[in-house]
């Protein structure tokens, strides 16, 4: 076989070869080929993935293993990680994003953990056949999603060029396990066996994550690609619940989920973790169609299955825990001393190599240095721009700034009954049994604002998802990150990346969060154009008492409207502002020392509230949209009044969009008391206005009034969606 | 003494441990009963829960009705007027079953609809005085298969027989006509000697923070407890 | 014992509304395909069945439709033998 | 112009994994169905089609089926005319 056929470049070819000290067989070239692909070997991103601070207070496990792991208090650990689907959505968006969903609920399932919540980061294109797509995806996430029980209590979904051809979908799973309940891929031992649960092996995607995700797309692909998995979330729940049950017996020593390349690099990777050699028997692989090959067997990427070995003390009781849930474990094959993986098929062996070679012997791209880009010049022409009162409209129903409500009411957000705020909030907040500490989950994915400065939209995404966890008072415990990019063999895609982890590295010391796990999809890249960088950061965080979370919503008259941490010059670069008038600059660098400053003021202020009656964090559509939205979520029979008299910078500091300002109302009575301790933290405010009797929003700039809309009218116009169907984007 | 309340398990059930801590929280003493048990250990009230309940791919409920479990509940309805209470997947598998009359579809949505919805008693069942009519609760809906169907003839007997039990209402326009899944009759719900079911999920619905605690009153008087 | 493939229809009955047949011709229309007046969806089940004879088979199919595969409240169906050569 | 009635079939390939096929067989050979080898499940796509010719309507429905009724990664598709006694 010639290993270019398997994706491989000449030179690995070269590196294999001498590892294996003779020319491979076809089926060890298919297996180099999936475990070197960039899907899997991280060949590209691994040294800069290094640049990461791993490291903290709560961390129990950082990146590594299947997801990053926690500490919520002493008994309560939490596995979450984000992971991506984008491809196979775009070749069926349905079945693509199911079994994303699917995917990712399997590597929090080999952690110990139990899911207890999802949340999806979407983007599509700005052509129409975007809400195609949409709907799909949407329906994809719901359908898995709502079948196996987990609620997905929130995400996000952007818009934008480049994405028309590969759209993104990446999902975050968050599980809690028992302190102590530590599992994972780490604990098989020489002289046990290994089992493979689950749906029967198919030629389901051979060689599609591995192969397909790991190079861009182009038209004449159409005709090659692999067959799609499809979802099956029933076989999805069985295979969960009878995972968690074997694990609470104490009888399983390793496991690991089947993801991309399957068998190939679930096996492999368990015996390097393990230390330990494996010899596996594919005739005893369940197939689900006749004349199955052992190279399709080891590559087949039919979802729902899981490989375990058990220990000598309570294997028993985990395989008998299996099968009260209507499934079998297989034995395919025994645990060795050494590090030899060995496969054999009727009766033959038919490949023979050191399980590290497939693991972590392919060659990895330098990194290149830990500088930051210099901020590019943005200069002040946008600034000038001015607006009317329908752009500000405009701004409401722009699909990046727009309700998300048709989205997140296909998915339910509620099973498990721990949601005490999902997807119509900025942050979720789920009330776990068995634990006083609330569990804080939080989203960000900015493609607009890392487009120009991709070091500036890593900065943003981890301030965003830290700022969104503070407007409840919660401390971080950890991020995880999912990167989007183009071919990371074209310098300018590989500049980005580099840039994108500098800025998430930068941000996440600052604010002092570790980054415990993520995901890289590269080649998101068809016909030579690529999306905008987009890095997709998830948090999570924790505080007691979640049963009675800090309003975002403007519920009384008479409060002022303050905002806190204003940029002295606020830019328009980057902004849904700036974008309305076909714009689109460098977005400013986040001020991750005021930003901090700020969240620990609201951790404080938290405790006892101390006259600040709602909190949001601005971002998209700026401190406009914060309002509108604070305004929306209140109660009726209150209207606002703001006014912005800053002569040029007003409509700046109107829909400026940078991170880390927070938009709080505060008791007239406390306005004084509030501004002195905002001073006391060395944080700029400036005063926008305040709640009144009646029913209208009315802004001034500069002494004019743009405009005085009933809530109707705003609550339509951020709507925009009504009555369409499912409320896709109509262009 | 606790009430013991039979919840039963399908494969695909995942509904199942909310209403367990829901009965629970109601200080009643929940018995979770698997989908291949022959009989109901002699358990006078039973909840088949949300969910689905063999993945539901072919039509929600369809391969549930036909469960061993089912033939014993329905043998306990008939014999011994067991009391039962279907809650969304228990509700389609209830029809399915033809233990009650009509059948869910599709929503006229074509999508799943999540969110908090009112609903209204319209009749008291005969074995339920403690729900009466004009009662409104507040629940959510978590279904893609929630449209009340029934043959054109059989819906003037279910309204003449007061087997209509719950209907949707939207207190912004105080109207009766609506309905977030095309019901027929906005129907939410209905009950039948001593068996009733609903689409909305009480379960979700136990203390303020969830949104509403209303389900601590319907499941009360199901139970026919002081909470 | 042969093994013969039959092939089930399931449709919704006329008078029950067809949400995502509805969506579909909507998107349809929309994607400026003129023409189609009606566009419904149904179940299509295909069975491989061991049986003594095609009417042996036919009686399962019938009872399997019966019992599963349709909803009488809102479904009808129908059953033909197929040749393996379709 | 008149009207024709066809009918669609569409049915995953046969190396795709059968979720709703797979469950469903299952349940009924557990309910004590015996016989039943194979079970897929498909859609099933009637469609009333405003065309000159039954030709063109025929290649209305294989656009359609092309475009939009079947992804061609999963699925494949057949379309016939039906008679309107049928
Ligand atoms: N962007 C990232 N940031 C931090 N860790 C990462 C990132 N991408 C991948 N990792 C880590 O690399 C490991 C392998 O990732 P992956 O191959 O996606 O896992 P899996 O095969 O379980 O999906 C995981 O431990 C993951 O957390
Ligand atoms: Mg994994």
């Amino acid at each position: 076989m010639n290993p270019q056929a398997v994706g491989l470049s000449a030179s690995e070819a070269q590196v294999a070869r001498q590892l294996v000290g003779r020319e491979p067989n076809d089926l060890e070239w298919g297996l180099f080929g999936a475990l070197w692909s960039e899907h899997c070997s991280y060949k590209s991103s691994r040294r800069v993935l290094a640049w990461l601070p791993k490291a903290g207070a709560a961390v129990v496990a950082g990146p590594g293993g299947n997801a990053g792991v926690v500490r919520l208090d002493d008994e309560v650990e939490v596995a979450f990680k984000v992971e991506s689907h984008n491809h196979p959505s775009y070749v069926e968006p349905v079945q693509g994003a199911a079994t994303g969903v699917g995917g990712i609920i399997r590597d929090i399932v080999a952690m110990g953990a139990r899911p207890v919540a999802l949340m999806d980061s979407l983007r599509f294109g700005d052509d129409d056949r975007a809400h195609r797509l949409l709907n799909g995806v949407v329906a994809g996430v719901g359908g898995y999603g709502n079948a196996i029980g987990v609620p997905t209590v929130g995400g996000e979904v952007y818009y934008g060029p480049g994405y028309d051809k590969n759209p993104l979908v990446n999902v975050l799973c968050v599980g809690t396990r028992q302190s102590g309940r530590d599992v994972g891929a780490r604990g098989a031992r020489v002289g046990q066996t290994v089992y493979l649960l689950g749906q029967a092996t198919g030629r389901d995607g051979i060689h599609g994550a591995s192969l397909l995700a790991s190079r861009d797309f182009s038209a004449e692909d159409q005709d090659m690609r692999p067959t799609v998995q499809v979802g099956d979330p029933y076989t999805g729940k069985l295979l969960m619940e009878a995972t968690l049950a074997a694990i609470e017996t104490g009888g399983v020593a390793a496991v690991q989920d089947l993801g991309a390349a399957g068998l190939a690099s679930s096996s492999s990777e368990l015996a390097v973790q393990s230390g330990v050699g494996l010899e596996l028997d594919l005739d005893q692989v369940p197939c689900r169609e006749l004349h199955m090959s052992a190279y399709e067997i080891m590559l087949s990427e039919t979802q729902e299955r899981m490989l375990l070995v058990f220990n000598a003390e309570r294997g028993k009781e985990a395989l008998a825990a299996i099968s009260a849930w209507g499934l079998t474990a297989q034995p395919i094959g025994r645990v060795v001393a050494g590090g030899r993986y060995v496969l054999r098929y009727e009766g033959i062996e038919v490949a023979n190599l050191e399980a590290s070679w497939l693991v972590d012997g392919c060659p990895l791209v330098a990194a290149g240095s830990m500088v930051p880009s210099v901020a590019p010049e943005v200069g002040q022409a946008a600034e000038s721009v001015s607006f009317e009162g329908r752009d500000l409209l405009a701004i409401l129903g722009d699909p990046d700034c727009r309700d998300r409500q048709p989205i997140y009411q296909r998915y339910d957000s509620m099973i498990q009954t721990a949601t005490v705020w999902g997807p119509e909030h900025d942050v979720a907040i789920l009330a776990l049994k068995g634990t006083r500490y609330g569990l804080y989950l939080a989203i960000s994915g900015p493609g607009r604002w890392a487009a120009v400065d991709a070091y500036a939209g890593g900065r943003a995404a981890v301030a965003l998802v830290v700022a969104r966890l503070a407007t409840q008072g919660a401390v971080p415990l950890g991020l995880t990150d999912g990167l989007n990019l183009g071919n990371p063999d074209k310098p300018e895609v590989k500049a980005a990346f580099e840039q994108m982890i500098l800025g998430i590295r930068e941000a996440a010391l600052a604010l002092d969060v570790p980054v415990t796990g993520g995901n890289v999809s590269f080649h998101n890249e068809t016909d030579g154009q690529a999306i905008w960088p987009t890095p997709v950061i998830g948090g999570v965080g924790r505080r007691e008492r979640p049963t009675a979370p800090w309003s975002d919503g403007l519920s009384g008259e008479n409060l002022r409207l303050i905002l806190v941490n204003a940029p002295l010059v606020p830019t328009l670069g980057g902004s849904v502002g700036e974008r309305l008038h076909g714009i689109l600059r460098a977005y400013p660098r986040v001020r991750l020392q005021d930003l901090a400053r700020s969240a620990a003021w609201l951790r404080q202020l938290s405790q006892n509230a101390g006259g600040v009656r709602a909190v949001r964090a601005v971002a998209d559509g700026g401190v406009w949209l914060a309002v509108v939205k604070m305004w929306l979520a209140g109660s009726a029979g209150v209207g606002v009044r703001l006014d912005l008299d800053e002569s040029a910078l007003s409509w700046p500091r109107l829909l400026c969009e940078e991170v880390g300002q927070f938009l709080v109302a505060v008791d007239e009575s406390d306005v004084r008391i509030v501004l002195d301790q905002l001073a006391l933290h060395g944080l700029q405010t400036r005063n926008l206005g305040q709640s009144v009797a009646g029913t209208h929003l009315t802004l001034r700039v500069n002494g004019d009034e743009v405009g005085c809309w009933p809530r109707q009218e705003i609550s339509a116009a951020w709507r925009s969606w009504e009555g369409e169907r499912g409320g896709q984007r109509t262009s | 003494m606790k009430t013991k309340v039979a919840v039963i398990r399908f494969p695909g059930s995942n509904c199942d441990h909310d209403t367990v801590l829901a009965l629970e929280r109601i200080g009643a003493e929940p018995v979770t009963l698997l989908h291949h048990a022959d009989n109901l250990r002699g358990l006078r009230y039973v909840v088949l829960p949300g969910g689905f309940s063999y993945g539901d791919y072919l039509r929600a409920g369809a391969l549930a009705a036909h469960a061993p479990i089912m033939d014993a509940l329905q043998e306990a309805v008939e014999r011994d007027q067991v009391r039962v209470l279907g809650i969304c997947n228990g509700f389609q598998i209830l029809c399915e079953r033809g233990i009650l009359p009509g059948a869910l579809h599709a929503n006229v949505s074509g999508e799943f609809r999540c969110r908090m919805e009112w609903i209204e008693v319209v009749s008291t069942p005969a074995a339920w005085p403690g729900f009466t009519p004009g009662m409104r609760f507040r629940l959510p809906i978590a279904h893609a298969d929630g449209a009340y169907r029934i043959a054109e003839g059989e819906r003037k007997t279910l309204w003449e027989s007061h087997s209509v039990f719950l209907r949707y209402h939207d207190p912004v326009n105080d109207s009766q006509e609506y309905s977030p899944n095309g019901s027929v009759d906005a129907i939410a719900g209905i009950s039948q000697g001593s068996v009733m079911a609903l689409m909305p999920h009480p379960e979700r619905a136990m203390e303020q923070w969830m949104g509403s605690d209303d389900g601590r009153r319907f499941l009360s008087l199901w139970l026919e407890v002081n909470r | 014992m042969s093994q013969y493939r039959l092939r089930m229809a399931v449709t919704l009955k006329p008078e029950v509304l067809d949400p995502a047949g509805q969506a579909t011709q909507k998107v349809v229309a929309e994607r400026g395909y003129p023409g189609v007046v009606s566009l419904r969806i149904g179940k299509l089940v295909d069975l491989w069945v061991d049986a003594s004879s095609a009417e042996a088979a036919m009686a399962l199919a019938q009872t399997l439709g019966q019992d599963f595969l349709a909803n009488p409240v809102l479904e009808r169906f129908e059953v033909w033998v197929i040749n393996d050569e379709d």
